[in-house]
């Protein structure tokens, strides 16, 4: 295992150092591991938080700022924060209105985040919670885990954390959240596995002219191993189980998220993001906002996801409102 | 009959110090279980956090059952982190709640404090028998130890059945395809392994068995 | 080779499709390959102008917009552009105040560059030129090549695009780009190599336990191959040479930009940064400003740079002034 | 003498056509050569420059020496890029210039074009012999030819002994510190390598050799 790290023991810890020397415009809480917007908490505002094993980023930290994430709780990498965490992060936000847990769909995180909401609520403070499964490579049922959360998390932070921003209450921050979340699409692939810094070794081993498809963002094996092929095929393996799961009438709009994994880097991106704005021309879908590049990684992992989110006003006008965060910026 | 067998916070405290033994030596073992179907990491995260139940018990020395459990819960969930974290804390927090602000329990009180512990954890994950989780473990143990008391047994008697129900129960995770938790990803390519939550719970039942009616 | 690619030969041509469908406020000429900023040319503003082998994306098309350049010439992967698209280029962001071109110091880069000067000056357009030459891994002699223009290039970039948009002339920004070019020190390292598509396999070996010392950013062999180590002692690697070659004064002020090759993901690089941060602290250098990320790489490298600049008040201004392009924004 | 091997426009064009060929023959070779102390493109570029050197002059047809060195060195420019395209380009555009707006060269005119186009490339790149660049082909296999011709010898005789010239020229590059280009970056580690752009210039005297005095 190559990486740029000290110990393996200490990779959370000193990202979060460097962090914040980098940001320090942003609040960091070292001993629970808590990033936290430097004017927290906005009176009155709604509070949005998220959190999930590190490995992500820029995912969930470095959406922490205006607009977007009041505060983000980093777990080990691949592994849930703790309740402990997370009630830090949201007394950290309360402002009085409320705080909106943005959550992605696993068990570990699932469970922790339902703690910490219980316990803040114990402390008077108002928690409200989305569960993000925008997944497609996994199939969905009310007797299983369900689907995982991925793509559509980022989109959902941004928006959401707009509409906070703008002065919605908890009600309304989180209806939109769960849109936001229903009209949200993923699917991902890898061309290389990704070396968890504890593990030393690589997750899955991919043969050179192998590819897995469906994969999850910590590493594990996706719902299928393919043969490599063109960005062109690749596109269509992504975009086909989106568009089967949530169909588009021609004329609709969508925000359209190609994402890397984390190793594939942006000349990549921006060839397979020409394949699915051709996909979805064939389909009469307007490409109306896009966003391409490295936003909700797995390490160091070569792969893709795409993202398609079916957009209405509301969301187009909060996804265009202003933002500034480390990863994301605009319009400030 | 019933005072000869008290469980006292010493003999809880004596079963989570057992625990946290168990899960040391088997901690390699669980992360390995953990790898087919999971991240790899049970073992780690449930070492981890029972060496920290251990430490704050050793700080705190809880007074009563609900204290214990109460400290217990708060470090497993802190330190374990993951699915089981929360899990094993439920478990916890329910079993001292139920316990209640005594220090001691009669066979009764102790079986009815560890089913409301098992309910907890039913509760918070959702998952039933058959989905291949450290429930195929507890129902069974649970079950078996009413059944025992209910025929007149020992608590003794009771945990002797509950440690074997949770072996059987933990052994018939193998064949089953897992609908809960990171395992059911994998859909069919989960059947074959055995689940490493259910191993675990195997490991907590017997641990009780060992300290609370030896 | 595993890349998210159709043909070898088509990368930067459907690369620069995809980076128009997701930029539409960027003019994309495809036969020449130039891209130009939407609202150029300004008139009486001096045209700033880049260019160079592609592969080190976002550099230099995802640096194309107001506060930055006026347009960006890609050359195939690691080759240098050609003059007929440097003459465009300058053609394109003329407003009547000349133009300057920003060029990094690779043989092809100054030659094609230096082509496309004569003959935009020949069409009566007022071209300056600066070569940037920052990289210490290279001894510097009038005998040889001279060093290569590596992350002192975004700086400049910068700085130089913030004294443009202010309305400075081709003179003063000429000067201020030297300015920044005799002030900006780099050096970089790779844990694993890049593969050129056209070439189909990676460019070098390395070991299981190597890593390469003083490498450039085209793939090309480092200094040296030393063992792996820490972040730490990657830091020391990178940091001590740049300050042998250029001292700072104790209190001092520097940018200091931590670049990612690529492939190293953005919780390596915090911990990088944080690493050099504690070795600047040692030497008393206050860290004034700072940039962490991926902004010039080298295709899917897994590897970092450390540049240092020392600050003027003015260079600080400039870099601090509004710049609104793919790949940085900020203040707009 | 000379009539019998004048060399006319469309030898030049043969010329560039074979220097086409044998370059999209050895393009991969010379990659591999660009990929220990370059960036693995040399012959990934001159292949498509040189095709589309063959294609221009396909659509113009020059119908001069002058006309020739242009077309070939505007389009060298602009399809190969990098380092080369420049240089190769000069090469052609002071092989036109010194050839003159005529249609046949006679032996020792073709030798001095020859001359007048490593020049330029001595002073576009600023590269002396010993630097390990495509001037030591260039520079032994102009300078033989000039000694054949001197002595006596036909183009022929002198296009074989500048291709002898050329070739030498390449190996010695082998143990030289590269003091240009890309190479130059490595340092000592440059040394026990082949230049690229020496190899290519060889196949150019080369291919001249086979064209213009067949
Ligand atoms: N919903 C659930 N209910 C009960 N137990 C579960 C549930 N989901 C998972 N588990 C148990 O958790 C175990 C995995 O724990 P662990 O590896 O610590 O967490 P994670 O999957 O978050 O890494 C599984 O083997 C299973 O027994
Ligand atoms: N200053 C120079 N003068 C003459 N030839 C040079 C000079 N610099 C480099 N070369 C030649 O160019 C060759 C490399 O060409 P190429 O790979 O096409 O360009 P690049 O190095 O830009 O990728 C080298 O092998 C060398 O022969
Ligand atoms: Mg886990
Ligand atoms: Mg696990
Ligand atoms: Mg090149
Ligand atoms: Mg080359």
């Amino acid at each position: 295992m190559k990486k740029l790290i000290n110990g393996t023991d200490d990779v959370v810890a000193e990202a979060l150092q460097g962090m914040e020397q980098a940001h320090p415009e942003l609040k960091i809480n070292h001993e629970l591991k808590v990033i936290v917007r430097g004017d927290a908490p906005v009176q009155g505002k709604v509070g949005v938080i998220s959190g999930g094993g590190s490995g992500h980023e820029p995912m969930h930290g470095g959406f922490v700022g205006r607009g977007m994430l009041d505060a983000a709780c980093p777990g080990e990498v691949f592994t849930s924060p703790t309740p402990d965490q997370m009630l830090e992060a949201t007394k950290a936000v309360d402002g009085g209105a409320g705080v909106l847990h943005i959550v992605k769909n696993y068990t570990g995180d699932v469970l922790n985040f339902e703690m910490a909401a219980e316990l803040a609520q114990a402390d008077g403070i108002d928690v409200a919670s989305v569960v993000i499964d925008d997944d497609v490579a996994v199939q969905d049922s009310s007797f299983t885990a369900g689907r995982r959360g991925v793509g559509a998390t980022v989109l959902a932070e941004k928006i959401c954390g707009a509409a906070a921003e703008a002065g919605k209450d908890l009600a309304t921050v989180t209806e939109l959240c769960e849109r936001v979340n229903a009209q949200g699409r993923s699917m991902g692939m890898a061309l290389t596995s990704c070396t968890v810094p504890a593990a030393g070794k690589p997750t899955f081993e991919l043969g050179d002219d192998e590819m897995e498809i469906g994969i999850g963002i910590h590493g594990e094996p996706g719902r299928e191993r393919r043969p490599v092929t063109t960005a062109a095929e690749v596109a269509k393996q992504l975009v086909d189980p989106i568009l089967a799961d949530l169909p588009y009438e021609r004329g609709e709009k969508a925000l359209v998220f190609v994402n890397s994994m984390g190793g594939t880097p942006l000349i990549e991106l921006y060839i397979l993001y020409n394949e699915v704005v051709k996909l979805l021309a064939e389909h009469g879908i307007e490409i109306a906002r896009n966003l391409v590049g490295p936003y909700i990684t797995s390490l160091e992992m070569q792969g893709a996801s795409v993202t398609l989110l079916k957009l209405d006003d509301e969301m187009t006008g909060y996804w265009d409102a202003a933002v500034e965060t480390p990863a994301l910026r605009w319009g400030a | 009959m019933a005072d000869a067998t008290a469980v006292t916070v010493e003999d809880l405290v004596a079963w989570v110090h057992r625990f946290s033994e168990v899960i040391a030596e088997h901690a390699d073992e669980l992360t390995q279980l953990d790898s087919p179907i999971g991240d790899a990491d049970h073992g780690t995260n449930m070492r981890r956090g029972c060496r920290a139940a251990v430490e704050a018990l050793e700080a705190t020395g809880p007074e009563d059952v609900t204290g214990f459990g109460r400290a217990i819960a708060m470090k497993l969930i802190s330190a374990v982190g993951g699915t089981s974290g929360p899990l094993y804390g439920s478990f916890f927090l329910a079993f001292g709640t139920a316990g209640g602000a005594t220090h001691t329990l009669d066979d009764a009180g102790t079986v009815a404090a560890l089913r409301a512990a098992v309910d907890a954890v039913a509760a918070r994950g959702k998952a039933e028998p058959g989905d291949k989780t450290m429930l195929d473990a507890l129902i069974p143990a649970v079950e078996a130890m009413e059944a025992s008391l209910e025929a007149g047994g020992s608590l003794r008697d009771a945990m002797a059945a509950g440690t074997t129900a949770a072996e059987e129960g933990m052994h018939a995770t193998t064949p089953m395809i897992a609908r809960k938790g990171r395992a059911s990803y994998l859909g069919e390519r989960s059947i074959g392994h055995q689940d490493p939550g259910a191993t675990s719970s195997w490991l907590l039942v017997r641990s009780a068995a060992e300290t609370l009616a030896a």
